[in-house]
């Protein structure tokens, strides 16, 4: 996406708003679009609501499952990793991830927007409609919050045994080096508006001469996006970008820093199911945020992706509960929000493309899927991904992922691809096949687990080498709490 | 004067308070333990984890008494936290030197 | 409400909508109305709101109340009753309860939309207002909130010994039997456009003949409503089809099981007032968008909504809190919170209708009268509601549901009733005799009563009968969480 | 603000709505305004948003860090203040802030809307832009909110040993006496319109007569202003209003009841940080409701506002993080969410005017300062403040109250200020001199210290003479939640 | 060696702990416990229901000492807890045979 | 009959269970208690008030055995609960004068 137009004074804004309709009607295309409030209103509570997904959702549904002993470290890694992301974000992470990168720009964005340089109140990002757009600094912290969540997901990984002056370094350089291009790549693109005018030009274009440059100029802003948006991987919320991501980065993790002292030998319950289960809802509720709000407005699709993450969340929760429930003799409420959280997870690529039916079934596969693959192929495997961050996000994510090259076709109940160029100004229903389509997922799949696992196992190294990943056997005794932030969770 | 000890399952207590209070003890001290022994535990299952737990909540109750008292006191017991299941709990019989109440300064007996 | 049009292409939805107010200036009533964003974007927010009130708002609420080694059980089932309806809304719910059910239309809906059939992104529901449509998934995924949240509230009556099994049968066949026909009964009607287009036919229609056609058409268009809303009783957002439902529902079954065991005799304190006054806390929050909402547009209404939820809240707070510390010499946090989603109960029906000063003595009312009922009368008579579902809903809900009837009169700062023929396509006042609208609303209290009460009756007998409702005598003394779930909710 | 128009029939409203843009072109400035959709879902949801941030936000983040045995009194004390507080905002509260009070209008508004008289669904308030307008309802209650959260937040101070009757009383005299004049002093102007209106009037006068009369009319209008106001200082959500307010009040309350029993000998370690951990999330989250809600419309600068308050109280939180590991040797959750807290605070006034650059600077400074301030100066000074409520909210308030003199200035990023007259019917750059606006930013802070200060001290003495402000030391020993409310926050 | 057991009221712990160092025993273990006697307790109400809480939070302190400190320790800890109200709590002195610290083998005075 | 009651370090708990059960004991009773000695405690830092924490988290185990037993209990537990470092806790033993085993009545050893 990118920045289309900028009217001065934020001020104003209010007024010249009023006049959408009209000065629509009056001079149609001409007018450069002004952001609804309507969207604005919608765009900015998303934000708030992917927030809170990660504070306080994801650290207590993270440190419920930990012990008593490492519950606020578990509590701090994550809001640590949000404050610092947050100031990241601003200084460069938006302008890499949302901007042309020039040479590298298949991969990664430049520094034309570092320190949010224009970005001010009047500046307006493009969404998926044409002439349809939002005030860029609400489309700058909306994609913040994602780039704050995204790391906190890996630390359920290594939990209760990493030094937390390493987990700071190493998300640093990780949302750097891995997070930065891989939503570059999936996620940057023109804009419809940019599409559209330069299809209109070359339709205008009357000579052959002309017609050359505007198909040049036509080609040229088709091609200003990211890599795997060019492959045509369909990711709608981050199914790649978020989940297979973190996961991935999550099971080397825990693999580099070994298991926990005790894993397998003693009791390790999880200290409050309670904060586990609050934080499962937070996170499902948090979740419309994050999938309906990658939309970008407020409009039937934005429902549409409501609905899916609605259905595909109750799915999964209701297929692990009850696959458990006949598996192990009893349906564990663990169960339950872990089904829910893997629904979400696999319905996040497909929210905005599946039909809700569609959606259901998604959820009853990955709840199953996900159930069998924490409790038995991870038992298998015997590494120690303390709170199954594979298990549940990558694995999910893939899933997720792939389906939805599958989901998005009309004949599932999708509501198929957009072709911004056949009619300029219009999405016009573009030709599917599925296929093609399945292959490119499998495609961004793939680049996903290779850049993220490969990029993070060198991290992790360098972290080790330096710092030092791990903590004393002492400490990790004692637990992280007292060790590593002098503070104790709870004193009853 | 001896301390008996009793360990029984935790619902019970009202009735084993009862129980003692009816005799004439009315001073005791209560410790939320967990107890290991023939009654079988459960499992419980996180995610892919199993976990057999073999420990399970009691309380101990601890009486001061005059060594005279000593058999009632056991027979109250017994009989207030008796439900016929494993698990039921036991009574050890403890003797001590001094009892002192810090209130007072009085000893022994005296300060039951 | 029903479908009252349909726009094909829900990608094009976001340009059409930039010239809302054009094109219903050039064309008027002619042109089908589209969605305003900040009427989607409202009603997406009030979806999230509900879903926040049964995870985790109601589930901590009740969770909090009962003994440690029944706090998972109780979590257990909230999450898995949204889990479950959320499905069951899809394949049947919705088009049981909102679609017109042919010959048994007074009582329950039709299969027509069943599988969500035809509600895509580009589907419209009509609101309270001519000429407001909102996306018809929108409407679709608050109305599911509502079915998944009344179901949860029932089992805070037979919390701490039902068993999980019978438990879910239970509820589903609850929905289905009782929830589904309640909610057609009370808000199933043809929406306001339809009958505005009657009218209007009605009045340009010239001769006799054409007269009677049209006339036929509009009466045919008015019956097509549910048998309450035909009655003329007002629930705005659901005293009956909620509050009073699942109240009676929870009465019958905590008499059916019978009460817990060391009931009277065990000290059997809440186990954490803590988890309690969170989710009290965010029952509130979210039922502002549960009442709020339901006004399905972002309006004037809207906001009154909104206050006379905030105030009824605030002064049911205040009522119990004064009333018991008169009566038992201390304020307790426990008092004070049950009085506030007393006032929330009470105020329901009336939201939309009643004045912020008539919603605050409605609050007063209600937050004294619920506390005698709680700690005096239910003493009395004996029975075992483990966390007073009668004493708080039903009781709330019937003061609320009649309460109505007088707080619309315009003559007690209420808005008064409307009417939608007098004027075609706008929203005229109709004329209220207080009288005959508090009779209307008795009526309505005591279908729903019966209905519920009976009905539920029969169900519990049913699911007793081949599953058995309660767990063993063993099972409840060690706690529902071990012996149902294999979880305990804590391991500090 | 004031109301500016009252269309009838709330209901018709949407209709009207329909035809903003298209009737706002026809007759352009001669129109009353009708509200934006988008702007009054906004309102809504950061209304609730702000609510979310008391009950159960702060309730949480201060009860976390008392002593479990009164935990249950610090969630009764808030919820009882946000109860109270909202039935008196609509008995007297609002009128008295935001009507004009007549020859007392400098300090105080006048009872012309108690109990809300004329604030129907038709009733609209003034937003900053001209033109704009959301309904009355809105606006009231989302100022309601803040009324709630003020006094709430001096709990803190004197958290674990007040007397509850004592605290209600207090409460209520503190929001009469001290909140509604100040927020009647900072906040109540006649609006963007009522200015043009005149304005426009001037330009258009032609002979002297009429403009002497018309300059009259003119300047009576700009002169209906709180003093704070009209002496220029700015404070967009709330730094002298709400903490500075709160803050120097808790700093009087906690000296005048003295130290806790076994202060500085007993370990008074905070019972549950996870408890302070979500309520420090919900703040946050909270927090975008009070901020950029305090912009009272959805547009760019809403935007803005949320951006500002992510970045400062993630600079905050970073800040205090780090300063703290470097100077105590361990990183730890309590001080990283209080930084972000502080974050929060100091960026409130500066929200709307500040750049995000600017913004994160601001929270990285207060975030130093005040670990500084409750590290050491604090305890050099030895006042028992429980949980720093003057540390954090009146430091921080201060910190941001006058940095905002500097951050709105265009060449710190900051958007500047607006002159309403210039250019009649537009938001015209005003004329900003640093020094003065600092000097007006130094003025009303000290206003506001001395209003406070000098009058929550009597407010003190004289509870204390009738009912006498503290607890037995009894009672303070077995702790509030039995001594005062006869209940206990936990029984596991 | 003794040990002396001690049920205090729990804000006196510091203090009895200081005492307890100050005559040069630097070992103790402490549980919580609940306690019932002739202190009066409270009563709890929860909506209808009313509870009359007569168990209160005590902490059980356990010192094993030489036996010619015993009368030192009691002396200690009485000065240490007393408030003087009822509920100040007890001491008891008990027998025991034998002392030995795990990580050393190190047995009886030594041990301790 | 002897009460042989340890002191050890948390984590502890399942080896000596084994230990135990290995010598064929099959019954003991566990609290979790606070410990104040020689092992150093830490400082726990909340905003600007620093706690000096000198109390740590033990577990006490009581295991009811017959006197010709005691010996191999205690070295069972030494053997399980040592780690080598300060903190590893202790053992003492008591006598008892009864055992009774609630459900059936038995007495002494039979009750064990
Ligand atoms: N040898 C022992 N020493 C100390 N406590 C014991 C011993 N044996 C059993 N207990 C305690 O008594 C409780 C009940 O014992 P158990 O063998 O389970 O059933 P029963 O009391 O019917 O024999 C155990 O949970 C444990 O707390
Ligand atoms: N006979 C007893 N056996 C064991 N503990 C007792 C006995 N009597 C009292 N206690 C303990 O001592 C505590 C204080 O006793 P209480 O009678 O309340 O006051 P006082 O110590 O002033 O006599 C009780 O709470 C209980 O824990
Ligand atoms: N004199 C004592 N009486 C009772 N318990 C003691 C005594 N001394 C130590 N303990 C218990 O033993 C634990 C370990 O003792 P400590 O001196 O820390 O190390 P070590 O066991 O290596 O000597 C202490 O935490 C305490 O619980």
């Amino acid at each position: 996406m990118t920045l289309t137009s900028s009217l001065k004074a934020g001020f104003a804004a209010g007024t010249l708003l009023a006049l959408t309709g009209a000065s629509a009607l009056a001079q149609a295309a001409a007018a450069a679009p002004v952001p609804n409030k309507g969207d604005t209103a919608w765009m900015l509570v998303a934000s708030a609501l992917v927030l809170m997904m990660s504070i306080p959702g994801l650290a207590l549904f993270y440190g419920g499952l930990v012990r008593t002993k490492n519950m606020l470290s578990v509590l701090t890694q994550v809001f640590a990793i949000v404050s610092i992301v947050a100031i990241l974000w601003v200084l460069y992470g938006y302008s890499l991830a949302f901007t042309n990168g020039g040479g590298l720009n298949d991969y990664i964005g430049g520094f034309g927007k570092a320190f949010l340089k224009g970005v001010d109140p009047a500046a307006v990002a493009a969404t998926f409609s044409n002439g349809v757009v939002i005030p860029e600094l609400v489309y700058m912290v909306f994609q913040m919050t994602f780039a704050c969540i995204t790391p906190a997901l890996i630390v359920g990984a290594f939990a209760e045994r990493m030094k937390f002056s390493a987990l700071v370094v190493f998300m640093v350089l990780w949302v750097t080096f891995i997070y930065l291009p891989i939503a570059h790549m999936v996620w940057y693109w023109a804009g419809p508006d940019a599409i559209a005018d330069a299809a209109k030009a070359l339709a205008a274009a009357t000579d052959g001469a002309a017609k050359k440059v505007a198909q040049a100029k036509l080609d040229e802003v088709v091609a200003d996006a990211g890599l795997i948006y060019k492959w045509g991987a369909l990711d709608f919320a981050g199914g790649t970008v978020v989940h297979i991501n973190a996961g991935i980065a999550g099971l080397v993790g825990c693999v580099v820093l070994g298991k926990r002292v005790g894993y397998g030998k003693e009791l390790m319950s999880p200290h409050s199911l309670t904060m586990t289960m609050i934080g499962a809802s937070l996170l499902w509720v948090g979740w419309f945020g994050f999938n309906a709000g990658s939309n970008l407005e407020a409009n039937g699709t934005t429902a549409l992706a409501f609905v899916n993450t609605m259905v595909a969340s109750a799915a999964g929760a209701v297929a692990w509960l009850f696959v458990e429930w006949g598996a192990k003799g009893k349906p564990s409420l663990l169960g339950m929000v872990s089904g829910a959280v893997a629904g979400l997870v696999a319905v996040t690529p497909a929210s905005g493309f599946a039909g809700p039916m569609g959606s259901i079934i998604l959820g009853l596969v990955v709840g199953g899927a996900c159930f069998f693959f924490c409790s038995t192929v991870k038992n298998a495997l015997g590494y120690d991904d303390t709170l199954d961050v594979f298990g549940i996000h990558c694995v999910g994510g893939i899933i997720g992922a792939i389906a939805t090259g599958i989901l998005v076709s009309p004949s599932m109940g999708g509501v198929g691809l957009v072709d911004y160029i056949a009619k300029p100004g219009e999405a016009a229903p573009g030709d599917y096949v599925m296929a093609t389509q399945v292959f490119n997922q499998i495609k961004a799949v793939l680049l996903t687990l290779v850049w993220s696992g490969v990029g993070s196992l060198i991290l992790y190294k360098i972290v080790d080498a330096t710092i030092g990943l791990r903590v004393t056997q002492e400490q990790e005794r004692e637990g992280l709490d007292i060790a590593e932030h002098g503070e104790r969770a709870y004193n009853y | 004067m001896k301390i008996v000890m009793a360990i029984i399952k935790p619902f019970k207590l009202e009735e084993v308070r009862d129980a003692l209070t009816a005799i004439g003890v009315h001073g005791l001290t209560v410790t939320e333990v967990k107890g290991y022994g023939r009654q079988k535990g459960h499992t419980e299952i996180y995610r892919g984890a199993e976990y057999a737990v073999s420990f399970l909540p009691k309380l101990k109750i601890e009486v001061a008494v005059a060594t005279d008292l000593v058999t009632k006191v056991i027979d109250a017991i017994t009989a207030a936290a008796k439900t016929g299941q494993i698990g039921d709990g036991k009574i050890f019989v403890f003797p001590i030197e001094q009892a002192v109440r810090i209130r007072t300064g009085e000893r022994d007996v005296d300060a039951l």
